[in-house]
């Protein structure tokens, strides 16, 4: 296989920018070949520790938030420790990423694209956004948020440079928006594809709810990964058709997957 | 001469490597996965993931999980299947110039018999026996810490095909130089040691284990002292190759293992973590080589001196 | 009440313990090296560096190395013998509140016993035996690893004195359970495990072992989870309590060993690291079962839900 | 024991200051239990990597080279990853030490002190030198540092602030004083007591000399180490009486030794 049809990279990425608000972080990074070649709903797999350390092992996914101009951008949540080492990692210092991994969004043009985001899985629908806006230019978009409280509602900016979309939010403690949860958000009729990313119980209602209402949905799911990349077959999840079939792999198949597939 | 290309080639019996590095079964998938991040002509050797005779699901999730400097897998041994692997897998792979190992695993010595027979009429370079596996509840471990057990597999599988025969030994026994012993007589070509050592882990809020299978096997870093270990006690023990396994990372512990006694090394874990790993690794030992004003490869093999 | 202060105190046969944190031997020196970081009135118990008939100077250094999360020791049992103990250093720690255990090992059977009674005259609250030090040629591993030899110096220690006796077993066997169960028989009050794991790491730039006597026993993280599934898997057949060891460094890997069904546990490799760990645990213990609303550390003792 | 008696400590320390050049780091610690108890010649252990990393797991050992008001200063060379981890710390950041731990050098007024070092061997020299003359006001005190080169000719500074000392060098490469070894710079006849810590051959060779010329002699012995306190036996090693009384323990019973209780 030549160099030239590449679309996997494994590179050490200059950090643009890190900034940290509530153990809610934001990294931007220098990646020409990983942007080129990505898709939204991908992600990649970072090492967090020190190259010398091999404590903690295992590299961490994130999903592709942003994709422009040959850099990437990440937003995460502090959680654990190879968390909270890449909050300390500062601009100008290098950090080794594999990707693009897995299978991103399948898009066809619509009469409206709904985009439903809960939490941390706010995180890859800039870029979902950006790349229907360049795709399918009078499509119009439908942004739904939910999160805890105000400080957990990320990502707001990025759409606001998105033209034809609405943004409309639901936070637990009604501190932005409605007061209650995001699936209450979708419209009675929805004319179009649902695009679910979130916590698994709001990826079932949303589920639910679309197919209910007879729209396609895809949701972005999340297992322990060792490899990200189809090696290790560790990120094993049930299907509909696992008694046929066997498992899916997140890493591979997914992360994202039609809600069908899933969740009859 | 020498020194500007220091040998590297290594061989398991008749059979002739480009290079000591090979990659660990179950750990580099069906090879293909890794073509944009390692050079698939360049390796000494891909073991492929362990293939039974028919497909297996393997275990439910959670699968993996971090442990310090390691990993538990409780994988069980999913795969496709001898015939989709021999009709759909294997003329993926069997174009690049690294050599091709195929591991297996039996429920039963028929099992093992009929899995070297069918990949004898294949091209691939060897067959890997895993008599090791601590995630299967029949078979697997049985095999690999009796002596007697471990004899019989490989004289059945010995018996069944022409190619080199590598058995891959279970680090969870007593002797494992015993085993090697058994396995050497039995008529091994060699054996390769050692697989993943059976571990366990909690999740103190849930308060279930953290594998869906509660125990799993160990890899990685955390694991390379024992592994060199036992190489060194099975190597001094036996006549056949050692093929070395365990938490390999760094070209340093590729000579680790060369010098205990290793005649060529397989890349597990790290493959996971750096998918680069392995394709490093051959022009890391040859740079090692000419920078130590070595000429081959051979010069360390063993070499440890006590 | 409870939840202010939760019940700490475990009990191994009639032996009560204040709580379940004990140090290892062999990391813990003979207890007063840690005063200073440690009040050495707030442990469960303090098990003291492992105490021969006669002085040994140990193994050649070096006799340390650091591994990937762990390290290999070679200590090779150094300890001031019996008498020594008994007059000068046994009078030092004597006067703290913790439990004081001493554990002993043995070339041969006479030897176990007349540790076992001269021990007996004493003020100390426990003996561990030591039947599973790799590192001495003699005696050390076969008594371990052979489940009729644990069971023979199980029963003589028994018969030679009546302190609680706990018998302290090694990793580097193929069924761990059975050797519990033959400790258990032979009269054991209680079973510790698990010792460390041989390895070996060797220098690449001089070509020898790193450690003088080749080899060495692996202690630390990297170990926790074969520990655990070894306390686990031992915790079901026996019903003895378990004192589980191996790796523990934090408050969340000592409830992992508990929920597994450790009674109690060591803190070894971790003190050395962090003297003050062991001290801190009693106290992040206390802590945990508050904030979970645990009266008791007994809703722990494995709770694992498979 | 009631804490006011006790003499070693485990703290966290902030960075007062951090600097590196040519892979030589000085480091000075606000640390003010320890640099209390400490007394020249002892040692510290540093946790090098980040609190929640197993990796590197043990402690590296540091001789306190600097010692006043509250802090403690070290000064290291970058030779493995523990190292190379502590020299990526800025002031500011916290670092987790254990100490004073070990024998320091045994101190008797004396016609004149000889301080002999050689490469990272010096570091301990400075704090000796300043108790030197704060002990005994009077006492001459000659320094004779050797090194490979100029860049790795440490702690020059740190004498030139004590009074009534003279300072000799030499150097492998001849690019500063003497060109040769150090222990050249002996002179003929000894007055006094010398301190010797460098390399193993250096040390052997100014022990000889020393006793060959009258003089006692201590030396500053380095192993491997896993605890430094005494706890694990692990850095034996062999004095002339070993097999009377077995090995000696660098961390307890040194690491300063009388140089005719290891060479005779
Ligand atoms: C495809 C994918 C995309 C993701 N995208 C994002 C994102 O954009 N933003 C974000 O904040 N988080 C994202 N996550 C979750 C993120 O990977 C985890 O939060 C992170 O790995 C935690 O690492 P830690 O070391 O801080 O936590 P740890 O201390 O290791 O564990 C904390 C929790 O994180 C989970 N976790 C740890 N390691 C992994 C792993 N290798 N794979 C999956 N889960 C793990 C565990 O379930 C654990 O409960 C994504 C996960 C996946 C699988
Ligand atoms: C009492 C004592 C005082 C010391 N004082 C100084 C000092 O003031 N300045 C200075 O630069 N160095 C000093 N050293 C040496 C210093 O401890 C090592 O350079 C350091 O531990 C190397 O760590 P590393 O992780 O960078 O190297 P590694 O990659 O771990 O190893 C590099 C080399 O350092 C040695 N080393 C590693 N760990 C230890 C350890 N725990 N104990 C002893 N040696 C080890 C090994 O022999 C190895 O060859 C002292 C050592 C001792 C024992
Ligand atoms: C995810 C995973 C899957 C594995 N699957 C297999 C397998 O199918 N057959 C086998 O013989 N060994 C299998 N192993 C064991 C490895 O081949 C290797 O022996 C072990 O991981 C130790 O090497 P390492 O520390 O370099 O990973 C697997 C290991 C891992 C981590
Ligand atoms: C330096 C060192 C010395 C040891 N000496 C002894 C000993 O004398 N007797 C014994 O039974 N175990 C000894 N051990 C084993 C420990 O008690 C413990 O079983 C083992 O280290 C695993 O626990 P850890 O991972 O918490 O260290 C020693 C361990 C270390 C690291
Ligand atoms: S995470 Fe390894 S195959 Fe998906
Ligand atoms: S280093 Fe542990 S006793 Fe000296």
């Amino acid at each position: 296989m030549s160099k030239a049809q590449k679309i996997q990279f494994q590179i050490d990425a200059h950090i643009v920018d890190s900034q940290c608000a509530n153990d809610i972080c934001t990294l931007v990074l220098q990646a020409p070949e990983i942007a080129r070649t990505a898709v939204s709903g991908q992600f990649i797999m970072v090492a967090t520790g020190d190259e010398k350390s091999h404590d903690p092992l295992l590299r961490r996914p994130f999903s592709i938030s942003q994709c422009a101009n040959g850099t990437i951008g990440l937003v995460y949540k502090v959680v654990g420790r190879g968390t909270k080492l890449l909050s300390k990692m500062t601009a100008g210092q290098k950090v080794n990423l594999v990707g693009p991994l897995g299978k991103g969004f399948k898009l066809h043009s619509q009469k409206k694209h709904y985009l439903v985001g809960g939490g941390m899985g706010i995180a890859p629908l800039p870029f979902l956004a950006a790349t229907l806006r360049e795709k399918f230019p009078d499509d119009p978009i439908a942004v739904l948020l939910g999160a805890r409280n105000r400080d957990e509602l990320i990502c707001l900016d990025d759409f606001e440079e998105i033209d034809n979309i609405t943004v409309a939010c639901a936070t637990d403690d009604g501190s932005v928006g409605y007061h209650g949860l995001v699936p209450d958000l979708l419209p009675g009729k929805i004319n179009g594809t649902v695009y679910c990313c979130g916590p698994w119980p709001m990826m079932k209602a949303v589920a639910a709810i679309s197919r209910q209402r007879g729209a396609a949905c895809q949701v972005s799911l999340e297992t322990m990964m060792a490899c990200g990349m189809g090696a290790c077959v560790g990120c094993a999840i049930q299907g509909v058709d696992f008694i046929e079939n066997g498992y899916l792999h997140v890493c591979k198949d997914g992360p994202i997957f039609e809600a069908e597939k899933i969740w009859l | 001469m020498a020194l500007d290309s220091p040998e590297l080639s290594v061989s398991i019996g008749n059979w002739q490597l480009q290079n000591p590095i090979m990659t660990a079964s179950g750990t580099f998938g069906y090879g293909e996965e890794f073509a944009d991040f390692v050079d698939l002509d360049s390796l000494g050797g891909m073991v492929l993931k362990g293939i039974s005779l028919f497909p297996k699901n393997g275990n439910p999730p959670p699968r993996v999980v971090e442990t310090s400097c390691g990993m538990l897998n409780a994988i069980g041994l999913e795969n496709v299947g001898i015939d989709k692997f021999i009709n759909e897998k294997l003329p993926r792979v069997s174009r690049y110039k690294s050599a091709i190992v195929v591991n297996i695993l039996g429920d039963s010595i028929d099992e093992y018999r009929e899995l070297a027979q069918r990949l004898n009429d294949t091209d691939i370079d060897a067959i890997e026996v895993n008599i090791s596996c601590p995630n299967v509840k029949k078979g697997g471990v049985a095999f690999g810490t009796d002596h007697k057990m471990a004899y019989e597999v490989t004289r059945v599988v010995r018996q069944s095909c022409s190619k080199p025969v590598i058995m891959k030994l279970t680090p969870n026994v007593t002797d494992i130089a015993a085993i090697a012993q058994a396995v050497e007589e039995g008529g091994a070509d060699a054996v390769s040691l050692i697989n993943t050592l059976l571990g366990m882990a909690i999740d103190v809020k849930t308060r279930r284990p953290r594998l869906a299978n509660t125990v799993g096997g160990l890899s990685g870093p955390a694991i390379k002292p024992v592994a060199l270990r036992m190489v060194w006690q099975v190597a001094r023990k036996v006549s056949i190759p050692v093929i070395g396994i365990g938490g390999i990372t760094t070209v340093e512990d590729v000579v680790e293992f060369l010098l205990a006694g290793a005649s060529a090394v397989q890349v597990g874990t790290a493959n996971l973590v750096n998918p680069q790993t392995s394709g490093q690794l051959v022009e890391e030992l040859a740079d090692y080589l000419k920078s130590n004003n070595m000429a081959s490869v051979h010069e360390l093999i063993g070499a440890m001196e006590v």
